[in-house]
């Protein structure tokens, strides 16, 4: 699952482009719909951070659970990316919206939900930077 | 996050190819994916290292037209996700690997957000010519790009010579040239070359035309079929066109 | 605010008439607007109170068809907004008259809205027969439409004899029938009946044929032309196994 | 402008749907892009609570200027509908989206902008009901 490259490098790209050189510890929140290899995001990060000349301190990466919503009844629910076949969590840890191929609303069967939260990098924070 | 971070990867994987064409039109049915995957076929045939992606979502056809299963579609990973090989010198990316051509009905959010999570993991390095299908109309998937993509694609206008086509072109291209767009290139399809008047009359780049043949669909799912259909020279006039105008 | 009020005045507005027919088809091009238009043409010729409302925000062209001029497009207000009225029989509401023909681009969210909007304020009292056009693909507005008023549209699905049309078919009839719709109404356009067959086997509702017929071209424009041209007689066919099928 | 009507008739509905009977005082927050008369709006409204046979009180309107956000260069900026012509301000009155057929941004000419806020009805709370 090395994309995940790709992901950190967007994220260096974006701190980057914010005009941060250098802070303490640098936070991305990941949504855990896309079941990304937390050692392998931050071994990318360090090795770019370092290529792009940046000094960001420690990482963490913090995952969020997904929440899912009904946009015709309106129930709210939970989904835990490992209880997926590996093909499905394979081609939802590319794309997020291939959930709209596999699942449906548990309550009413609607295709017509939102993912709320859980989705992909949601944030993006260095602490402490100048 | 001020600026989604995706933005910024999906121009630098952009700004490799040469070429990057964005095949649009507010109206169905004209022939856009038709267009841009017999481009694409052209532009590999010729020599050239060539990409198609396929953006319509809802309705993604390019693999149809290639013929391919969405189970043989596959992608390797290497710095992000590298388009599958369909022919020595065509790479290809489309959603039907992930979803399995299950149908799925996306709104203009959820269809943004594949866009740009498509835009920063596929890698397009080594590739020349990139043709993008996109879907009808002008939605999400089109402001997204046509705004902050404004300095890497090429917007290609698939027209056929009917009213109802050619009024919502000057809606197209009104739009477009409102964006910042100069450059706008233009294919008549279904056509005998009428269209040229009205392209330059709108100050649109014409690069040719696509008779209606109606053998066509007998040479759909198979690349050998349409490699030698009657269909190949007006593309490949028209690929040369594109290439003439593109140069820069 | 927990739910949309504009809803709940949708469905009262939508209750009025006995048939609401929503055409729709996930590709563009194969003649939703066409047949809509002309579907609400004969339905008022036969002496029925219709309505045609065209909910192809970014592309109409209903009025095309038609012949009308958007200044010409006036709604007057009582209660609501009461259509147009373009024939004795015949009521018809479309954005153009506001946007003036004005070329706009919406997301997702904002074509939501706007169906919404004018699903609450257009009256359609005293309209027996509703034909609604809509955008190709399924997006925002379809899945409001399909999902919120499930119990007041009849789903009319056109699809011409192609291979990719056929396709994008399979995956919207899939869609309509996770969604509930056990009726799905179908119309062969540009065929010559070779769909029955398919129809049939996906249980759809069989209502008719349209050839392909170049004059069209011509007609359109003129509703007196489109009145007296070749393609009325399979249209009025459709018309009443519409009807035949949806007396309920 | 008596499309308020069928505004009015929506929010009974609503409240109706909610199941509240009556209460002291009816709010309603309307987006100045409608430009909605208020003496119709409220002439509609107690008609038609009275019709459905509820009992409301008093009824306030509220209406909340107009936010547009550029989603391409992320200028923010008001809008006053009175200095609007006269053909678009009624066109934007009965669909807000029209306002897409005659605005740009104003830093970046931008097409692609959102309401952020002010279009329509965006809250209807009835005070102490039962
Ligand atoms: N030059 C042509 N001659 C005949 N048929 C064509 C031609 N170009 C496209 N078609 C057919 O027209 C239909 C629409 O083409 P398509 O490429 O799917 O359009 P779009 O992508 O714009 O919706 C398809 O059935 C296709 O096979
Ligand atoms: N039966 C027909 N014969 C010939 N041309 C047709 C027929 N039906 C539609 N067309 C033409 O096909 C094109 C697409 O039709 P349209 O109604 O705009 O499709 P859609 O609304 O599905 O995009 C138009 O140019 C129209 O004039
Ligand atoms: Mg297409
Ligand atoms: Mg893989
Ligand atoms: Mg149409
Ligand atoms: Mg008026
Ligand atoms: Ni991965
Ligand atoms: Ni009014
Ligand atoms: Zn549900
Ligand atoms: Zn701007």
């Amino acid at each position: 699952m090395v994309h995940e490259w790709a992901l950190a490098e967007a994220i260096v790209l974006y701190i980057e482009n914010q005009g941060v050189k250098r802070g303490r510890r640098l936070v991305v929140k990941t949504g855990a719909l896309q079941s990304i290899d937390r050692e392998v995001l931050e071994f990318a990060l360090r090795m770019l951070i370092k290529e792009h000349g940046l000094e960001l301190g420690e990482i963490e990466i913090v995952e969020e659970e997904p929440l899912l919503k009904c946009r015709n009844c309106g129930y709210e629910w939970r989904l835990d990316p490992s209880s997926m076949s590996q093909d499905v969590r394979e081609s939802i840890h590319f794309l997020p919206e291939s959930i709209y191929a596999y699942y449906r609303c548990p309550r009413c069967g609607s295709i017509d939900f939102e993912i709320v939260k859980g989705r992909g990098i949601s944030e993006i924070r260095v602490e402490d930077h100048d | 996050m001020i600026e989604d971070p995706r933005t910024l990867k999906a121009i630098k994987n952009l700004e490799s190819p040469r070429s990057v064409y964005l095949v649009v039109s507010s109206k169905g049915g004209v022939g856009k994916t038709t267009v841009s995957t017999l481009l694409a076929l052209v532009s590999s045939i010729e020599g050239h290292s060539t990409g198609l992606l396929d953006l319509d979502f809802v309705n993604p056809s390019t693999h149809i037209i290639l013929g391919l299963d969405p189970r043989v579609i596959k992608y390797e990973e290497e710095k992000g996700v590298k388009p599958y090989m369909v022919l020595d010198n065509l790479y290809y990316f489309t959603i039907v690997s992930y979803t399995m051509d299950n149908p799925i009905a996306l709104r203009g959010g959820d269809a943004s957000n594949a866009l740009w999570e498509i835009l920063a993991i596929v890698r397009w390095n080594n590739v020349e010519n990139l043709y993008i299908d996109t879907p009808p109309g002008i939605g999400d998937e089109h402001l997204d790009i046509l705004y902050r993509l404004r300095r890497i694609v090429k917007p290609i206008v698939v027209a056929t010579p009917s009213r109802l086509a050619l009024r919502s072109i000057d809606r197209l291209v009104d739009i477009l040239r409102e964006m910042g767009y100069g450059e706008i290139l233009f294919i008549e399809n279904m056509g005998n070359g009428l269209l040229r008047s009205y392209a330059i009359e709108k100050k649109l780049i014409y690069t040719g035309f696509i008779p209606y043949i109606s053998e066509i669909e007998e040479s759909i799912g198979s690349i050998e079929k349409l490699l030698k259909s009657d269909l190949l020279s007006y593309v490949k006039t028209i690929y040369k066109n594109l290439r003439g105008f593109t140069r820069g």
